[in-house]
């Protein structure tokens, strides 16, 4: 019984904690001044946001269900993936100038984004 | 001989010429020759019955149900005609083997004529009207070819398209006639019509048959106001303008008219009608004939005049008329034809047939001039010829024929008509034969008499003219035979005798009249012609040719600027009847009753519908960017998925969501070809039309699902059965699965085909694409915009290869649960695709494909073949396709586990959905390959645990 | 239960996979399975042609499921007869692709076809009708990929139109078969004539609309004016082949609203009066005086014969809407003919494409062979012309003899008629141009290289022409099949009995109704 | 709940039905495919909403959403799937080939016949 | 034991709420833009945000039945960001 | 002999006892016969791709990851509260963003890469971009007044350790 109750209020509370961190990751969506500083706010704190509602739905099977822990796989892939996809939307603002330009490189390198290449594809150094 | 052999036997020779075309000239004309000789001798077998009066009738069932069957019967008109078609058709054949030149196709030329014989011989001896239509169309079609035989003619060609429409025109009319005096009756066949004069006559219908059956007998016989066709059909040869146009094809309306004598004629309207057609078709044809320098158009005007005197001779309804007019269409068949082959052998002798170049050929062609000179007499209406017998006749039915106006003007009209008949004729032997001599050189040719046997046909024709001249008591009874096979039960055949010389009645002065007439026209000739030029007055063709010319104007009109290409158009209009349509539906029906409750709304199906109705607008508004618009409709297909999970169809998201990515991808491949913008192109107008009709679409469609989601159906859905007897009979508790594989297993195997060939189609079209003229296109692309040069970042490389063995494990998974929980072959093809195609975005189209082990090809071919294979092993258990079945079994380490076909035929389901993805898109994406960058072998851009920067390797093209 | 019934959807099928996994870079190996395939349909059509003439009605229950809850195939005579005409025309149109090397311009035209022909036979033989939609799926991607077969940058321009027109059609379907099954809850088509049946006259909104929509379907792949803007230039820009084969795909509309408008929205039905009598018979009228008046207008001689087409199909969707015995007898009949001659005319198009320099209907230098192609052309003209003794004329007298009744008996004379006279004159300008101006014309200096089309490809244009003449001699047997045809179809108890009463896997016989 | 569907279904027709009124290749595939899924929740939508009752038997559960729709809906989706793929290669073909997407085909009456 | 359900029916609505909100928020964004990068990540957002709608639809309608369907989401939803962000990049997203 | 079997058998032997893992959690059933069951597919699976992922590392101590995760989890945890605290709070102007450059030492492609995936999925960081070289990484911080700092934390924190775990 008690431990139902507490389960019940983890419940409640990792969903508030989701609530709240997808919520901010929203608001930094809209609010935050460029394209290179929105992109932090979804992508991390989304991935946190997601993260408390899977262990709530975890916890939630396990206080009224016969439980499960198979949500975990999506925060799996969830964290996996969300690099990837940080990774493009920035080369996409570096690619399209519309971030401030990320500083030189040191001894004679360049950023891949910026590498230019001929038609054939071959690099234009 | 049998009927049918009569009518059978045209036809089947008319094999015979084409295919003997090898054999040569005579041979061709030889049996053809012999095939009308066959069917002739077995007309003439006939004879005795036909004498006796008797009526020869055969026949067997052909469309019963139509009424339409193939009896024949043979009476005395029916035995004249054909003894004309096929007696003059020997003469004709014979004319004709000496006529045509060496370059003419003569076999060709036969084959034609036969099937006209055929079909002439078919008309008359036809007791079905519809049979009789049938023969009636061949005699049109027949004679368009044989009027356009020199297609090197342009006149031939319009004549006989001419020909063809007026005659079709005719043709189709006369369907219509004929069908409502099928009506009438009941019954098609003519020897039952025939003896219901009193209710045909009756029926309000009369007047639309009998006009509609009018118009295609005188289009046929060129009666006003459908003459004009005949003149151009000169074109044709000669023999054929002989044979067609003025002994029987032409003969064809006048026979028709005749046949239906008995149930038509009698009528105010019958009488009105052909004669008043009837005496300007014969005082028309007279007058222009008489101004024709082109000896066959004289001579096709003066038949289209003496039709019109035969016409006029039927409209009178009277028994002599019917009378004068059998007789005096053998006197005109002798003497026309006749007339026609010595036009022939002038033109073929003199190579011209320009009167006003022509004269004084009795002198080099005096065979010619004797055969010609008395048929021309004889259509002069001079005595001891035929013409003037059957001439006399019909002044005497005139003398007494009241139409309009006056008594006296019928007869003076056929007076003044016969004065120009006279004339022309005079006018043909004066100005062709007569005058000085002439050196032969003056000629376009040098003419002299034809051998004979060019000569011999008219001869025999003119031969008959007098002697049917000099003793007609020879022919009275047969002309009675025909008559009263024409009057059938409604009146007797008169009493009169056909004699030459009558004593001093009105009908002789008429006469006198007309021939006088006829020379003192004939000596002002030349003021006369000069008045005839320049009087304006309509040329027919060039009416006919304007309307013609109006009606494709008018029909391009119609046709070009709706199919002018414009798909908005069509859409439009499809979007606008549909709603039309289905309003209209909607209106006229009863709305019934509201049966269910509306359900309650939370607000994050309202936030959902906002996102959905924002990212659906913001689409139609911001379409022009094309990239946003892809974005914007993964938004949409994303709230849909979300939508179905909300209405407990977990299987549908899934399937959407995959499907959706795929799609991107794939709009993602295609727009890197397409430009990135739509132009705005329709004008403001334009678009505020299209956003009604769209409108319109949208609020229906609303309405509509509206109505249905607060109605029951009208019973309990079919899908309770499925619910109940999924787990028991297909051994599945996902009811939807188990609908996919199993109760509905059909549509899924018809659904899977249906992505086998969009692969196979884009593959298709790829390698047309990459082999044709569009291939130095892709060769020679240039990107539109800048590009980054990173092309496989090592970031996604390396998590990619993390995930992809997992993506294909929960592949597995989702098609092994698919039975049993949401899932299934579709979704895992899917998942395991779309894990496939991250490889190759990461790791590039070169590097993954060389280690794809199977051609896409083949695993759909193979995916289709499982699933089908699993249908039809069920024919091994007896039962039907795609009969399922499943057991239980346990193998030690394993929980029990289900084994079922259905899994199978999933199996194949799953390779052929991503064999179907996976060689669509590597299609698409070949089409790049060629374009401007060479494949890497390196799966990744940098690798610094090698040291090395890969792109600065050279690496060798990727074949493709 | 006999397997016979579902052969033709599965031998195509099967074998077209095959030819995909096992063939497909050996036109040779294609070419015999796919004739055999061809002739062994014909051979298995024929013998269910002969099963079902005396009235029997085979049902094939897929999967073993009783209808409606599972898909039935049904044999009666009118989707035999169907069967069996599309697996002749195939033949024809097979020989005639492998006789002018246009199954080898381009990848994968065996597998296609025998999809394409998987598809139509699918679309005949299905008595339920979300399978109907996938059939027409099947034949309609399958008709995509032969209408482009080749390339060519007109065709896939006429390519993009035809799909996108279609899948408009398709959605529309969607939409016609949800509001089909919201009201109904079925989709056996049997089932679905039970339960319209059972629809009060107080709440008939649901079931007009989807009638409607429906119906509005089945005028698309007909062709019916104002929807038929998808087959001018698809017809006229696929190869001649495939154009001869699209013949029968607007005999598939034709076929499923005859189907559909007397099995489960017969005449009599209440509910749905007044939908289709209102508006099919006059647009029926529009489609084949538009279609003749576009064979007069055309300027080139593949749209000319594409409008023909479009003509004749009004002339099978007067009948159709007379909604009679006589009329469904006579729309059968033309169906027939009108198949076999489009075909043909589609076929001799191509032979002209291939000697001439082009298909405009002007001037130019000689056709060679002109005068086979010629003697062809002007067959497959009167054939289509309607004008005797093809059954392009039978098939019209027996039109207008059905339309003797009906209210509106004159205009529907009228418009025929004078139609046919439009598209004699059309027909007959194109065919003199075509033909016999080419020897006005001086022989072009730079002639086209021409190819000569093999033998084969005269064969199968013959063999179609063949067939209209047996359609046309032996037109009294073929009738009175068509006249039990319709009797049957007008008679649906038997039909609905079958399919409804026979018992499946776990069901038994009223299970349906008990409800 | 019903109103929130019937309102999807018809704004996503009009898009659609707009889109397909334009004159580009491109929007019009976007235009089909908006009515592609205006269709397919008005296919979905004939089995009635259902909420929280996914067909799949459970024990002790007999309300269940209509599963014919759903599954109809799925041979929809993956049907229109293949098509889309199918317009859109065959549209880019003919992009390609011409350098236009313009979906009007003028060429369609540009030869010039015997008059 | 009241207190708790209540707290959690409660703290579900709130969820509920802040998942709708960040929904639109994210739209917003996506129409705003203004680059195509802010519009690729908007949506990458809605697709993560979707997540977490469907995990709180299946707690509230007490199923696991959806579970796939997230699954499905987190996996392979960022492939057409992945696209997206590939065609800007480089056009051809295969290459 | 015995060597290259095991080789050729689990070309990666983590992956395997991965997919095995995965499976179980997918089924949500621990039981003997799945854990049979997802042994054997996650055999078959990587053997069957092996091709897929070639030159992988061959040393990687599973041991030290352990507490390297739970590391970055924890830092995730606290980083999130920070980045929402700015989020909330901070307005726009007073964001300091800035770019780093984080020389590397590592060279594995996979080391780099977890070590790229660790700075994004801590909250406040970025990897945006990695030299054409792979010497370099360029993080973008969402407020980092001192960037070098954040270079080094970086290196201290994560490199450091992961150039423990792949040797
Ligand atoms: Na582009
Ligand atoms: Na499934």
């Amino acid at each position: 019984m008690t431990m139902q109750v507490i389960g019940t209020y983890a419940v409640a509370l990792f969903l508030l904690i989701g609530a709240f961190f997808m919520l901010v990751g929203a608001i930094g969506l809209v609010k935050l001044p460029d394209p290179m500083t929105r992109l932090h706010a979804p992508t991390k704190v989304g991935t946190m946001g997601i993260g408390a509602l899977l262990l709530a739905s975890v916890t939630n099977s396990w206080v009224f269900h016969d439980g499960s822990v198979h949500e975990l796989l999506i925060m799996a892939f969830l964290f996996v993936t969300a690099p990837i996809s940080a990774n493009f939307m920035s080369k996409v603002n570096i690619h399209r100038r519309t971030c401030e330009t990320p500083p030189e490189v040191p001894e004679a390198e360049v950023w891949s984004t910026l590498v230019e290449r001929d038609e054939n594809g071959d690099l234009i150094q | 001989m049998s009927l049918f052999l009569i009518v059978a036997l045209p036809f089947l020779g008319a094999l015979l010429p084409g295919v003997m075309n090898s054999a040569g000239r005579q041979a061709v004309g030889g049996v053809t020759f012999t095939v009308t000789l066959a069917a002739f001798i077995g007309l003439l077998t006939n004879l005795p019955a036909v004498l006796a009066g008797e009526l020869v009738q055969t026949g067997f069932n052909w469309f019963p149900e139509l009424g339409l069957n193939v009896t024949l019967m043979l009476d005395g008109l029916g035995f004249f005609f054909a003894l004309l078609i096929l007696g003059i058709g020997l003469l004709i054949i014979a004319y004709a083997r000496f006529y045509l030149a060496r370059e003419d196709n003569m076999g060709e030329f036969f084959t034609y004529l036969l099937l006209f014989q055929g079909a002439m011989v078919g008309i008359v001896l036809s007791d079905n009207i519809l049979l009789l239509l049938i023969f009636w169309e061949l005699t049109s079609l027949s004679s368009f070819l044989l009027i356009g035989y020199w297609k090197h003619l342009e006149a031939g060609r319009q004549g006989a398209r001419m020909a063809l429409t007026v005659t079709g025109m005719g043709g189709l009319a006369m369907i219509g006639g004929m069908l409502i005096l099928g009506n009438i009756v009941g019954s098609y066949d003519l020897s039952v019509i025939l003896q219901h004069r009193d209710l045909i006559q009756a029926d309000p219908m009369y007047v639309p048959a009998l006009l509609l059956i009018l118009t295609g007998a005188f289009t046929k016989s060129a009666q006003f106001p459908f003459h004009f066709w005949l003149p151009h059909a000169m074109a044709a040869p000669t023999p054929v303008s002989a044979y067609l146009h003025s002994a029987t094809m032409v003969k064809a309306g006048i026979f028709l008219m005749a046949r239906t004598w008995p149930v038509l004629s009698g009528s105010p309207e019958w009488f009105y009608i052909v004669t008043t057609a009837g005496l300007i078709t014969m005082i028309l044809g007279a007058v222009i004939a008489l101004f024709k320098h082109d000896l066959k158009a004289l001579l096709a005007f003066s038949t289209v005049s003496h039709l019109g005197l035969i016409t006029m001779l039927l409209g009178t309804g009277t028994a002599f008329g019917a009378f004068a007019a059998m007789f005096h269409i053998l006197n005109h068949a002798t003497f026309k034809a006749a007339l026609f082959m010595s036009a022939g052998i002038i033109d073929h002798e003199t190579k011209t047939r320009d009167i006003r170049i022509l004269g004084g050929l009795r002198h080099l062609m005096p065979i010619t001039f004797v055969i010609a000179t008395l048929a021309a007499l004889s259509m002069a209406g001079i005595p001891f010829l035929n013409g003037f017998l059957s001439k006399e006749m019909m002044l005497e039915e005139m003398e007494h024929t009241y139409l309009f106006g006056p008594e006296w003007l019928v007869p003076a009209l056929a007076t003044f008509g016969s004065l120009f008949s006279a004339a022309y004729c005079f006018r043909l032997i004066g100005h062709t034969f007569l005058g000085k001599k002439r050196d032969p050189e003056s000629y376009p040719a040098k003419p002299h008499d034809p051998g004979a046997g060019l000569w011999l046909p008219p001869a025999i024709l003119v031969v008959l003219v007098v002697v049917i001249g000099v003793a007609p008591f020879l022919v009275e009874d047969f002309v009675k035979i025909v008559t009263a096979a024409v009057l059938g039960s409604t009146a007797e055949v008169p009493e009169a005798h056909i004699k030459i010389w009558h004593g001093f009645v009105t009908p002789l002065y008429m006469s006198i009249v007309a021939v006088v007439g006829g020379l003192i026209v004939l000596a002002m000739f030349k003021p006369l012609s000069r008045l005839w030029e320049a009087t304006p007055r309509p040329e027919a063709k060039a009416i006919f040719d304007e309307i013609i010319g109006a009606f494709v104007m008018y029909a391009k009109m119609i046709i070009h600027p709706l199919h002018n290409g414009a798909f908005t158009r069509y859409s439009m209009i499809f979007g606008v009847a549909v709603v039309a349509a289905g309003y209209h539906a909607w209106a006229t029906g009863v709305l019934g009753e509201v049966t269910r409750a509306v359900q309650p709304v939370g607000w994050v199906e309202i936030a959902c519908w906002i996102m959905l109705v924002a990212a659906t607008i913001g689409l139609a508004a911001m379409h022009h960017n094309r990239l946003l618009a892809l974005i914007l409709i993964g938004i949409v297909g994303l709230m849909v998925s979300i939508a179905f999970i909300f209405l407990s169809a977990p299987d549908l998201a899934m399937t959407q969501i995959t499907v959706e990515v795929v799609t991107i991808i794939l709009l993602l491949l295609a727009l890197n070809f397409l430009p990135n913008q739509t132009p705005i192109e329709s004008s403001f107008l334009r678009r505020g039309r299209d956003v009604v009709v769209a409108g319109a679409a949208g609020l229906s469609t609303m309405a509509l699902t509206y109505h249905y989601l607060l109605r029951d159906a009208v019973a309990a859905p079919i899908s309770e059965f499925h619910l109940a007897n999924s787990y028991k009979g297909g051994g599945g508790t996902n009811v939807v699965n188990v609908i996919l594989v199993d109760f509905r297993g059909f549509d899924t195997f018809g659904e899977i085909i249906v992505l086998g060939i969009a692969a196979l189609l884009i593959y298709a079209l790829t390698e047309a694409l990459l082999n044709g003229p569009v291939r130095a296109r892709l060769l020679n692309r240039k990107p539109d915009k800048p590009l980054s040069g990173t092309q496989h970042p090592m970031m996604m490389v390396i998590l990619t290869r993390v995930i992809f063995p997992v993506v294909l494990l929960v592949g597995f998974y989702v098609f092994l649960r698919g039975h049993n929980e949401p899932g299934g072959g579709f979704i895992a093809g899917l998942i395991v695709s779309i894990g496939i195609i991250m490889q190759y975005m990461a790791s590039g189209f070169g590097w993954a494909q060389d280690r794809v082990r199977w051609p896409y090809h083949g695993v759909i071919g193979a995916g289709v073949l499982v699933a089908g294979l699993t249908g039809i092993g069920a024919w091994f258990f007896g039962k039907p396709f795609l009969t399922s079945d499943f057991t239980y079994v346990r193998i030690p380490p394993f929980e029990k586990f289900e084994l079922a076909t259905a899994a199978l035929f999933d199996l194949g389901v799953f390779l052929a959905v991503s064999g179907a993805v996976m060689l669509s898109l590597e299609s698409f994406s070949r089409l790049a390959r060629r374009a401007h960058v060479k494949d890497s072998d390196e799966p990744m851009d940098v690798d610094p645990s090698k040291s090395i920067i890969t792109d600065l390797e050279p690496s060798a093209q990727e074949g493709v | 239960m006999t397997h016979w019934i579902i052969a033709p959807v599965v031998l195509p099928a099967m074998l077209a996979p095959f030819i995909v996994l096992a063939a497909r870079y050996h036109i040779g190996i294609q070419r015999v399975f796919s004739l055999a395939g061809v002739v062994a349909l014909i051979a298995i059509a024929a013998s269910l042609f002969v099963t079902v003439s005396d009235g029997t009605i085979l049902l094939y229950q897929l999967g073993d499921w009783a209808a409606p809850f599972g898909i039935v195939l049904v044999g009666d005579r009118l989707s035999v007869l169907m069967v069996l005409l599309t697996a002749v025309l195939a033949l024809f149109v097979l020989l005639y692709a492998i006789g002018s090397g246009w199954d080898d311009r381009g990848w994968h035209f065996h597998a296609l076809f025998q999809f394409q022909l998987m598809g139509i036979m699918g679309a005949f033989l299905t008595g339920d009708l979300f399978n109907l939609f996938v059939f027409f799926e099947v034949m309609l991607i399958a008709s995509y990929g032969l209408m482009i077969h080749a390339g060519g940058n007109d065709r896939l321009r006429a390519g993009v139109q035809y799909v996108l027109y279609n899948l408009l059609a398709s959605t529309l379907f969607l939409f016609a078969l949800g509001s089909l099954y919201a009201e109904t809850g079925t989709l056996n088509m049997a089932d679905l004539a039970v339960r319209a049946d059972m629809i009060g006259a107080d709440a008939t909104v649901g079931i007009r609309v989807a009638a409607v929509l429906l119906l509005l379907v089945f005028a698309v792949k007909a062709a019916l004016v104002p929807l038929h803007f998808w087959l001018p230039s698809s017809y006229a820009e696929a190869p001649g082949p495939v154009a001869a084969l699209f013949a029968i795909m607007t005999k598939v509309g034709a076929y499923a609203m005859i189907r559909v408008y007397t099995l489960i929205f017969p005449p009599d039905l209440e509910t749905t009066a007044g939908l289709y009598d209102v508006w099919l018979l006059p647009a029926a009228l529009l489609t084949v005086a538009l279609g003749m008046i576009g064979v007069l207008a055309a300027k080139k001689l593949d749209r000319l014969v594409a409008f023909a087409v479009i003509g004749s199909m009004g002339m099978v969707m007067v009948a159709i809407s007379l909604m009679t015995p006589e009329g469904i007898a006579a729309a059968l009949y033309y169906i027939v003919h009108s198949t076999l001659a489009g075909a043909a005319l589609f076929l001799i198009v191509d032979l002209v494409k291939s000697n001439r320099a082009s298909l405009n209907l002007t001037a130019l230098p000689p056709v060679a062979g002109a005068a086979l192609t010629s003697a062809l052309f002007f067959a497959a003209a009167i054939a289509m012309t309607g004008l005797p003794p093809l059954s392009g004329f039978l098939g019209k007298l027996l039109i207008l003899d059905a339309a003797r009744d009906h209210t509106m008996n004159v205009t529907i004379w009228a418009v025929i008629l004078c139609s046919s006279l439009i598209a004699i004159v059309g027909f007959s300008r194109a065919g003199s141009v075509v033909f016999w101006k080419a020897k006005g014309v001086t022989m072009d200096e730079q002639a086209e290289p021409t190819s000569s089309a093999n033998p084969l490809a005269y064969v199968a244009v013959g063999g179609l022409l063949a067939l209209l003449v047996a359609h046309s001699v032996l037109g009294g047997y073929a009738q009175s099949f068509m006249t039990a045809t319709a009797a049957q179809l007008f008679e649906p108890e038997p039909y609905i009995s079958i399919v409804l009463e026979t018992e499946g896997k776990l069901s038994t016989p009223d299970a349906s109704e008990d409800h | 709940m019903e109103v929130l569907v019937a309102s999807a279904v018809g704004i996503l027709t009009a898009a659609g039905m707009y889109l397909v009124m334009r004159l580009r290749t491109f929007p019009v595939i976007m235009g089909i495919s908006l009515l592609t899924y205006a269709v397919n929740v008005f296919l979905f939508a004939s089995g009635r909403l259902t909420i929280g009752s996914a067909p799949i038997l459970r024990d002790g559960v007999d309300v269940y959403a209509d599963p014919v729709p759903q599954a109809l809906v799925l041979t929809a989706i993956v049907i229109s799937f293949g098509m889309t793929a199918v317009v859109v290669m065959i549209s880019l073909g003919a992009y390609l080939g011409t350098n236009n997407d313009s979906v009007d085909d003028p060429t369609e009456t540009d030869q010039e016949g015997e008059a | 034991m009241m207190l708790a359900s209540e707290f959690l029916s409660w703290a579900m609505t709130l969820a509920f709420a802040a998942v709708a909100i960040s929904q639109l928020l994210a739209l917003v964004r996506l129409v705003i833009g203004p680059n195509t990068g802010d519009r690729i990540l908007a949506l990458d957002t809605m697709v993560v945000n979707a997540i977490g709608l469907i995990v709180l639809v299946g707690m509230s309608q007490g199923t696991r039945l959806y579970f796939e369907a997230a699954l499905i989401i987190a996996m392979l939803g960022f492939v057409s960001t992945v696209a997206y962000a590939r065609f800007v990049l480089r056009g051809d997203i295969i290459e | 002999m015995m060597r290259s079997v095991f080789n050729w058998l689990f070309p990666h032997p983590l992956m395997t006892l991965l997919l095995a893992v995965v499976w179980l959690i997918l089924q949500n059933d621990f039981s003997y016969g799945m854990a049979v069951f997802g042994l054997i597919l996650g055999i078959i699976i990587p053997r069957a791709f092996a091709a897929w992922w070639p030159d992988r590392p061959r040393s990687f101590r599973m041991g030290r990851m352990i507490p390297y995760v739970l590391l970055v989890l924890w830092d995730i945890m606290v980083a999130n509260v920070q980045v929402a605290w700015i989020v909330l709070t901070r307005r726009n102007r007073n964001l300091r963003p800035a770019w780093v450059v984080v020389p590397l030492d590592l060279r594995q492609p996979e080391a780099i890469t977890v070590l790229a995936g660790t700075i994004t999925l801590t909250p406040g960081t970025v990897s945006a971009d990695i030299s054409n070289t792979g010497h370099y990484l360029l993080v973008h911080a969402l407020d980092a007044p001192d960037p070098d700092a954040v270079r080094d934390d970086i290196k201290s924190r994560y490199e450091a350790r992961l150039k423990e775990i792949f040797v």
